[in-house]
């Protein structure tokens, strides 16, 4: 694997609030290398979308990043002035939000967002930047482009619209793309569409992709690892194929079962009891361990410590073996633990 | 007490404690409307009493220059007024013109914006017409326009306590607007909202559903503007006060007091005006902050 | 899932449904731009029948009209053409007395946890409300009883009566809504979606909920869902809808193991295979079109692989095949395809 | 520079350069007033500021000089032929503003308008019987009893044009108490030497010279532009800032600041309007009052006991600020038929006052809505507040109303008032003018249109009837001298003073300042 495009290091995002500094994202770390997608799954409030927005630099106060570093092909990148960060992101990181509607201006055509972007990014001449913005749309799988160049956004289809934000967001050919729930808006049947579109382009482009959903269909379809998370933190991370057919995380077990698939007819749905708990209120140990069916003493007690093997990465007291937890028990330091294992991660 | 504590606890408390600015307005609001509502107790003289008035006594200057004397601290005006007791009292008619105007138009405008966001069709489209056409008459005109046919209607009510009356109704008449189109544009968002289908499938008054469910879901900006607006209901009546269709000269508002003291700019009897607004200021701006805080306060945020 | 009576008649009828929408820009407007009227036909020629303990699903895209027939049997829009009949009782006639008691029979469960329930009422307001209007109890001690029961009977506490909906989460604040429905001790359940808008691992939960208290309650229920895989859990009978009309109706295996309408192939296709992870699809193009516009003939034909002239020309009808499955394509119809 | 940017800069030069002086060369009179003139129809209100206003615009058959004598306009002569018959020579040559000529049939027709519905300035044609045409520009003007003071006393009696009336449909004037508008309200067509250029009621009203004017101008006015600046700040504001060029009345508290500025003049004069308070003398119940079923002002001893009340030396000294001059009667010195015998004031004495109050049956005194203008006259609105206070300390609570002219003329020429402040100026500088107007008994040929207390004597009415014939001077200041003494022995009215006339004016600007406050800007110059 060629060297990392994104690569995050113990992020923390928190938020000021009038009751004290709250986490809700909290050590993450990620790489994600050319050409590869990384999923990014987990419920509603599990943090995902905001690592999304931290790698993007568009946290508004008050939320912030409280600790971490983020890389962005060899450069840091988290303690940029907006200034630079906003070229930054304009030339070498693209982004594709839920609502297509909110990422187009409804006051210009599709060819004028296009080629602005391209111009204010590439050296091109405008006739130059206007071919490359058809081929673009061409390429996203947008029929009779040229005529959809003079066109408004209204006059566009829900999956029309993600497809010219797809290439919008390819436009400055961004090494890295992040990908906020691309499908959620969208119907079904468009949702495949885009998310095989999706995986074509960045594929041929090399692109790195952060796709970040809560639907492991999508991811099971488009990425190539998959990092799960729970309550602001990586539970288990590994290859797609991995997590999702030998989950080792009671969690990414737990969700996997829950998931409603066609043919098993007859079968009870399998359920995780309880909701996640909301940042702030995290109990001690093991965020997960209340709504755990196999949680121990030592669970509710010490958080687990991410460790690795050759093909995930789990935070789980089951996952740890025997002996390294008695190592550990002595110092009863989760977080070098943590530390250590991550730099284990084969890259 | 526990909801007292309950409320020194809330975020809306905890917004407010940490604005120093909104702790200023608010403490000079509450000197200006203290002062105003204790005006007959704490006042040295009664400005409206014209019989305790001496002509020989005008355009004292304020206690401190020559010629001042303490009894009239801050001066008095062309007729012998004490212009600190005419403050004081002319705070009080603002301050409860200011009120009522605030409350009368709330009321009218919220219980229109939820009839025409929630009947729709017809209904809507007339009372919102006429938000239309009311809103192209500025608030003054307005004002101008109710005063005249009061004046022509009652003439020799219009003075005195009627005054009073009719220019609560002006501001109210212009002010009905903001409320019912905030109020009418956050119904239909609740109205389409699925807890008032519910209420619906269930069988439930239309009334009902509006009153029980919708109302207390649109009443948060409706506070709001009522803040805001209270700020521009006394400018208003000081405006038309100014403009002399206001409060009578020997009942003087803010506005009135103002007006008497403009003509004397001129001819150096500048506390006749300055006091009484710097008062209005004073008043005006504090709510005003407030109201913008509350604004602000109330804005969903994250987290 | 509890076996049907087929001696007895069905609990609710759908006859020939249909409900068109005014989407007319405002007249002044209309008639300076010598704009025609212009009409939304969101639901056109729905017929359906619902046996007593048993579960409908409808399933399709959004905008295929689902929602609102779920609207149009509860009574919430008054059909414009057709007639519901539950229990053999005209919902759409039904007013006053008569009206209230049908209304008491049949309860809805919406689609949004945040927007269904008033976010200034407590839950045990919320929850009584049904049983209150329909005086189905009174007082305020079998009120409070019966919110305590219905409480724990969705897996709540009965302490969080005093609570307000934002001190719940999603899957919390839908359970919330299943006991409101539950409040008036309904006969006839629709469910609009009821677990879309949560999580996987809480949609668990409230689907098996809901399957229970079916089982216990010996409800009714219309489903709706854009899911396949959600409805194969629920459902007893499942109609496709597209584009306001119903194109295949059957029951549960039939429709999900041998599709016949083409659109209900590409939705069966549509649906993410956890197995398949780094698949590549050749997905079927195009999208749902402008229900106000919508294409001659059949309507799904412009994005069909199966479509020629006559189903660019003619609208198909519902027609039985020998298998008791109820399609709507000209192409199924006359053999063309399996 | 490219040579078409040179072309036109030098273009944008030149026509700055040429601007400035035709700026200067234009002489562009700007004048304010505290209040507006209210009507283009010199007929609509019989008030000093309209027929002022008016008066360059439109002319009588007599009109004022420089020293307020009676001048010659629409007729060139005349003479007295029988008692009651005086036969006036029109000016030929003369054509209205809009082309047509002056004739004889034009006064006639002006006689019945001024004397008909609607009209405003009945009082002036009162005396007269009919007018006789001689021919196209000779008449003869028929009173009803001999009338030797006829030419002084029409000439505030406008003519207007016959065919441009009846073609617009402006026949009859409009009734001020009524309020409605007809083309010759925001129009006019005169023979004067000014003609209506534009008119926006309340906002400015722009006149210019007449250059077929039959007379021989004496001013260098371009345009003259009238604004209403009603709040006294704001006018000397705009004095100050040099936007306007001449105003009235300077507020007296400014006087010496803007004698002090170098660029600005003060002129002041005495006018001859008497301020005055009426009272309703004829309803049986009063309006806006406490006392029901009677009417106090009825009893004389009311009256006297608010005139008492009233200490006139505290507001001369403290609103007029010295300027004003307290009188006793209703007409100022400078009018014929004056008697400094009888200007005499009743005391200022609260005591008494409240004696005679509680002899009449009111102890606790009384309330009464009192009806005061707020830009009509100099401190009008001060001068009732001020009365208002002085009365309290005697037990009557005064309701007052203080509004604009255009709001209170209209109610108080209606007679919907019980107690007000009004001024007035005889525009015939004679007391008949006052005793006709003022006191005598209202009736359908304009006697008492302005004694809107209905105030009632029969011995005055049949004293100003005889006034009015009495050839004899010394004869007729008897006549005169006895309805005054009477209508003080019957407090009638309580007469305040004689207000002081103070224009404000760019030192450049030349104006004939009137006793009777007329602004006839034929006179005026700029330098």
């Amino acid at each position: 694997m060629t060297a990392a495009v994104l690569e995050v290091r113990c992020l923390t995002v928190e938020f000021a609030t009038r009751r004290g500094v709250v986490r809700a994202v909290e050590d993450l770390s990620l790489t994600i290398g050319e050409g590869e997608v990384l999923g990014v799954v987990g419920e509603s409030g599990a943090g995902k979308s905001l690592t999304g927005t931290a790698v993007l630099g568009l946290l508004e106060p008050p939320a912030r990043i409280g600790a971490g570093e983020i890389w962005l092909g060899g450069e840091r990148i988290d303690h940029l002035p907006p200034a630079r960060l906003r070229r930054l992101r304009g030339r070498h990181m693209g982004a594709i939000f839920q609502d297509p509607l909110t990422a187009l201006d409804p006051l210009f055509t599709v060819g004028d967002q296009l080629e602005e972007t391209i111009r204010a990014h590439l050296p091109a001449s405008r006739a130059e930047a206007r071919a490359r913005a058809v081929a673009l749309l061409a390429e996203t799988g947008v029929p009779a482009p040229e005529r959809r160049m003079d066109q408004y956004p209204h006059q566009l289809s829900g999956g029309l619209r993600q497809r010219v934000v797809i290439a919008l967001a390819l436009c400055a050919e961004p090494r890295l793309v992040i990908a906020d729930e691309p499908t959620t808006a969208l119907d079904v049947s468009t949702q495949a569409q885009i998310i095989a579109l999706l995986k074509r382009i960045t594929r041929a482009h090399g692109t790195a992709v952060m796709l970040v959903t809560h639907d492991m269909g999508v991811i099971a379809e488009t990425a190539d690892r998959v990092a799960v998370l729970y309550a602001g933190r990586v539970v288990e991370s590994g290859a797609v194929r991995q997590v999702l057919h030998a989950p080792r995380h009671p969690y990414t077990a737990g969700l996997m079962a829950s998931i409603p698939r066609l043919g098993a007819v007859g079968a009870r749905l399998a359920q995780i009891d309880g909701a996640m708990p909301r940042p702030g209120a995290l109990p001690p140990g093991c965020a997960f361990h209340p709504r755990c069916p196999k949680a121990m003493q030592r669970c509710r007690e010490e958080r687990p410590p991410a460790v690795a093997d050759a093909a995930s990465q789990v935070a789980c007291w089951l996952a740890i073996a025997p002996a390294e937890m008695t190592a550990r028990a002595g110092e009863g330091h989760a977080r070098d633990g943590a530390i250590q294992a991550l730099g284990s991660v084969p890259p | 007490m526990s909801r007292v504590a309950a409320w020194l606890d809330s975020d809306l408390a905890w917004s407010f404690r940490r604005s120093p600015v909104t702790v200023a307005a608010a403490a000079v609001a509450l000197l200006c409307v203290g002062g105003a509502l204790l005006a007959p107790w704490i006042a040295p003289h009664d400005p409206f009493d014209l019989a305790a008035l001496d002509l020989m006594d005008a355009l004292a200057p304020p206690a401190w220059l020559a010629e001042g004397r303490w009894r009239f601290l801050l001066g008095t005006d062309d007729q012998g007024r004490d212009v600190l007791s005419g403050i004081l009292y002319g705070a009080r008619i603002s301050v409860a013109v200011g009120v009522a105007s605030v409350l009368l138009s709330a009321l009218a405008g919220v219980a229109l914006g939820l009839l025409a966001g929630y009947a729709g069709g017809a209904v809507d489209a007339f009372v919102m017409r006429v938000a239309d056409v009311q809103l192209s008459f500025p608030a003054i005109l307005v004002a101008l326009l109710v005063d005249g046919v009061a004046r022509i209607a009652l003439p020799e009510l219009a003075h005195g306590a009627a005054a009073f009356w009719v220019i609560v109704l002006s501001i109210a008449l212009s002010g009905w607007v903001q409320y019912a189109r905030t109020v009418r544009g956050s119904t239909l968002v609740e109205a389409r909202k699925e807890y008032v289908q519910a209420a619906r499938l269930i069988g439930r008054h239309p009334a009902a559903i509006v009153l029980r469910h919708i109302l207390p879901n649109v009443t948060g900006p409706v506070l709001v503007i009522a803040t805001i607006h209270l700020a521009t209901a006394i400018t208003t009546e000081a405006t038309l006060s100014f403009l002399g269709v206001g409060m009578p000269a020997t009942t003087p508002s803010l506005g009135t007091l103002i007006r008497i003291g403009n003509d004397f700019l001129f001819s150096g009897e500048w506390w006749i005006t300055l006091f009484p607004g710097l008062a209005l200021v004073a008043l005006v701006l504090s709510v005003n902050l407030l109201g913008d805080w509350l604004r602000d306060a109330l804005n969903p945020r994250l987290a | 899932m509890s076996p049907a009576d087929s001696a007895a008649p069905p609990l609710v009828v759908a006859e020939d449904l249909a409900r068109y929408f005014d989407v007319s820009s405002p007249w002044l407007e209309r008639l300076i731009g010598r704009e025609p009227r212009r009409r939304l036909r969101a639901v056109d020629q729905a017929s359906f029948a619902i046996p007593r303990g048993r579960t409908l699903a409808l399933v399709g895209e959004s905008g295929c009209g689902k929602s609102t027939v779920a609207r149009l049997v509860t009574g919430l829009y008054r059909p414009s053409r057709g007639r519901v009949l539950f229990d053999g009782v005209d919902v759409t006639a039904a007013r006053g007395a008569a009206g209230a008691a049908v209304r008491r029979r049949m309860q809805m469960i919406f689609q949004d946890p945040y927007a269904s329930l008033n976010p200034r009422w407590r839950v045990g307001d919320i929850v009584a409300e049904p049983a209150r209007v329909q005086a189905v109890v009174r007082g305020r001690a079998q009120c409070q009883a019966l919110v305590a029961e219905l409480l724990q009977q969705v897996g709540l506490h009965p302490d969080d009566a005093r609570k307000y909906p934002h001190q719940f989460s999603g899957g919390q604040r839908q359970r919330i809504s299943i006991a409101r429905a539950l409040s008036s001790a309904p006969q006839f359940l629709v469910c609009d979606e009821p677990t879309s808008a949560l999580d996987v691992s809480v949609q668990a939960q409230v689907l098996n909920l809901l399957a229970d208290l079916q089982t216990r309650l010996g409800l009714t229920c219309l489903f709706i869902s854009h899911n396949l895989a959600v409805v194969e859990y629920v459902a007893d009978d499942i109609g496709v809808m597209y584009l306001g009309r119903i194109v295949e109706f059957g029951p549960r295996d039939a429709v999900l193991s041998r599709p016949a309408h083409p659109y209900t192939r590409l939705l069966l296709d549509a649906v993410p295979d956890l197995a398949m992870t780094g698949r590549a699809r050749t997905p079927v193009g195009g999208e749902v079109p402008n229900p106000i516009d919508p294409p001659a003939g059949c309507a799904f034909h412009p994005r069909c692989p199966w479509a020629d002239a006559r189903c660019r020309a003619e609208p198909p009808a519902l027609w039985v095949d020998g298998r008791g499955r109820v399609v709507a394509c000209h192409a199924v119809q006359e053999g063309r395809l399996g | 520079m490219t040579a078409p940017v040179r072309a036109l800069a030098l273009a944008a030069l030149l026509l700055l350069a040429a601007g400035a002086p035709f700026h200067a060369r234009a002489n562009t009179l700007r004048v304010a007033d505290q209040g507006d003139v209210m009507s283009m129809d010199p007929y609509m209100i019989n008030e000093a500021l309209l027929l002022s206003f008016m008066g360059n615009v439109y002319e009588g058959l007599t009109g004022r000089g420089r020293k307020l004598e009676t001048t010659a306009e629409l007729a060139t002569d005349w003479k007295q032929t029988a008692p009651t018959v005086w036969r006036f020579n029109l000016r030929r040559g003369v054509k209205f503003h809009d082309g047509t000529p002056f004739t004889a049939d034009d006064v006639i027709f002006s006689l019945e308008r001024a004397r008909g519905e609607g009209s405003d300035v009945k009082t002036y044609v009162a005396p007269i019987k009919e007018i006789r045409k001689v021919d196209s520009h000779a008449i003869d003007i028929v009173t009803h009893e001999p009338y030797p003071i006829l030419p002084q006393a029409i000439s505030v009696w406008y003519i207007l044009s016959k065919q441009w009336c009846e073609k617009n449909n402006a026949v009859r004037p409009v009734d001020v108490r009524k309020g409605t508008e007809n083309f010759a309200s925001t129009r006019a067509n005169g023979t004067g030497p000014f003609r209506l250029k534009s008119r926006e009621p309340g906002v400015r009203t722009v006149l210019q010279p007449n250059p077929e004017w039959w007379g021989k101008p004496e001013h260098n006015l371009t345009e003259v532009v009238f604004t209403p600046i009603s709040n006294d700040a704001t006018r000397v504001a705009a004095l100050l800032s040099g936007e306007i060029d001449m105003m009235q009345p300077v507020p007296l508290q400014d006087v010496p600041r803007l004698q002090g500025n170098a660029a600005l003049k003060v002129a002041q004069g005495g006018e001859i309007r008497t301020i005055f308070l009426g009272m309703d003398q004829k309803r049986d119940e009063l309006l806006g009052s406490n006392v029901k079923g009677k009417n106090p002002f009825k009893d004389r001893r009311v009256r006297q006991a608010f005139y008492q009340a009233i200490d006139v030396e505290a507001i001369r000294a403290r609103i007029m600020r010295g300027a004003s001059r307290p009188t006793g009667l209703l007409i100022a010195p400078e009018v014929q038929g004056f008697s400094a015998e009888l200007n005499r004031r009743l005391p200022f004495d609260p005591e008494a006052a409240r004696a005679l109050l509680a002899e009449a049956g009111y102890p606790g005194g009384f309330e009464v809505a009192m009806n005061c203008p707020n830009d009509r006259y100099v401190n009008d609105a001060e001068i009732c507040q001020a009365i208002a206070s002085m009365l309290a300390k005697v037990g009557v609570r005064i309701n007052l109303a203080a509004e604009t002219k255009t709001l209170w003329f209209p109610r108080v020429l209606r007679r919907d008032t019980a107690f007000y402040l009004f001024g007035w100026v005889p525009a015939s500088q004679d007391a008949h003018n006052a005793l006709f107007a003022l006191v005598a008994t209202p009736g359908e040929a304009g006697q008492g249109q302005f004694n809107l207390g209905a105030y009632s004597n029969t011995r005055i009415d049949q004293l100003t009837r005889q006034i009015a014939a009495e050839a004899d001077m010394g004869k007729r200041s008897g006549l005169i001298a006895e309805a005054f003494r009477l209508t003080q022995e019957d407090v009638a009215y309580i007469p305040l003073h004689q207000q002081p006339l103070t224009w404000g004016m760019k030192k450049n600007v030349d104006m004939v300042q009137l006793a009777n406050n007329f602004n006839y800007f034929r006179w005026a110059t700029v330098k």
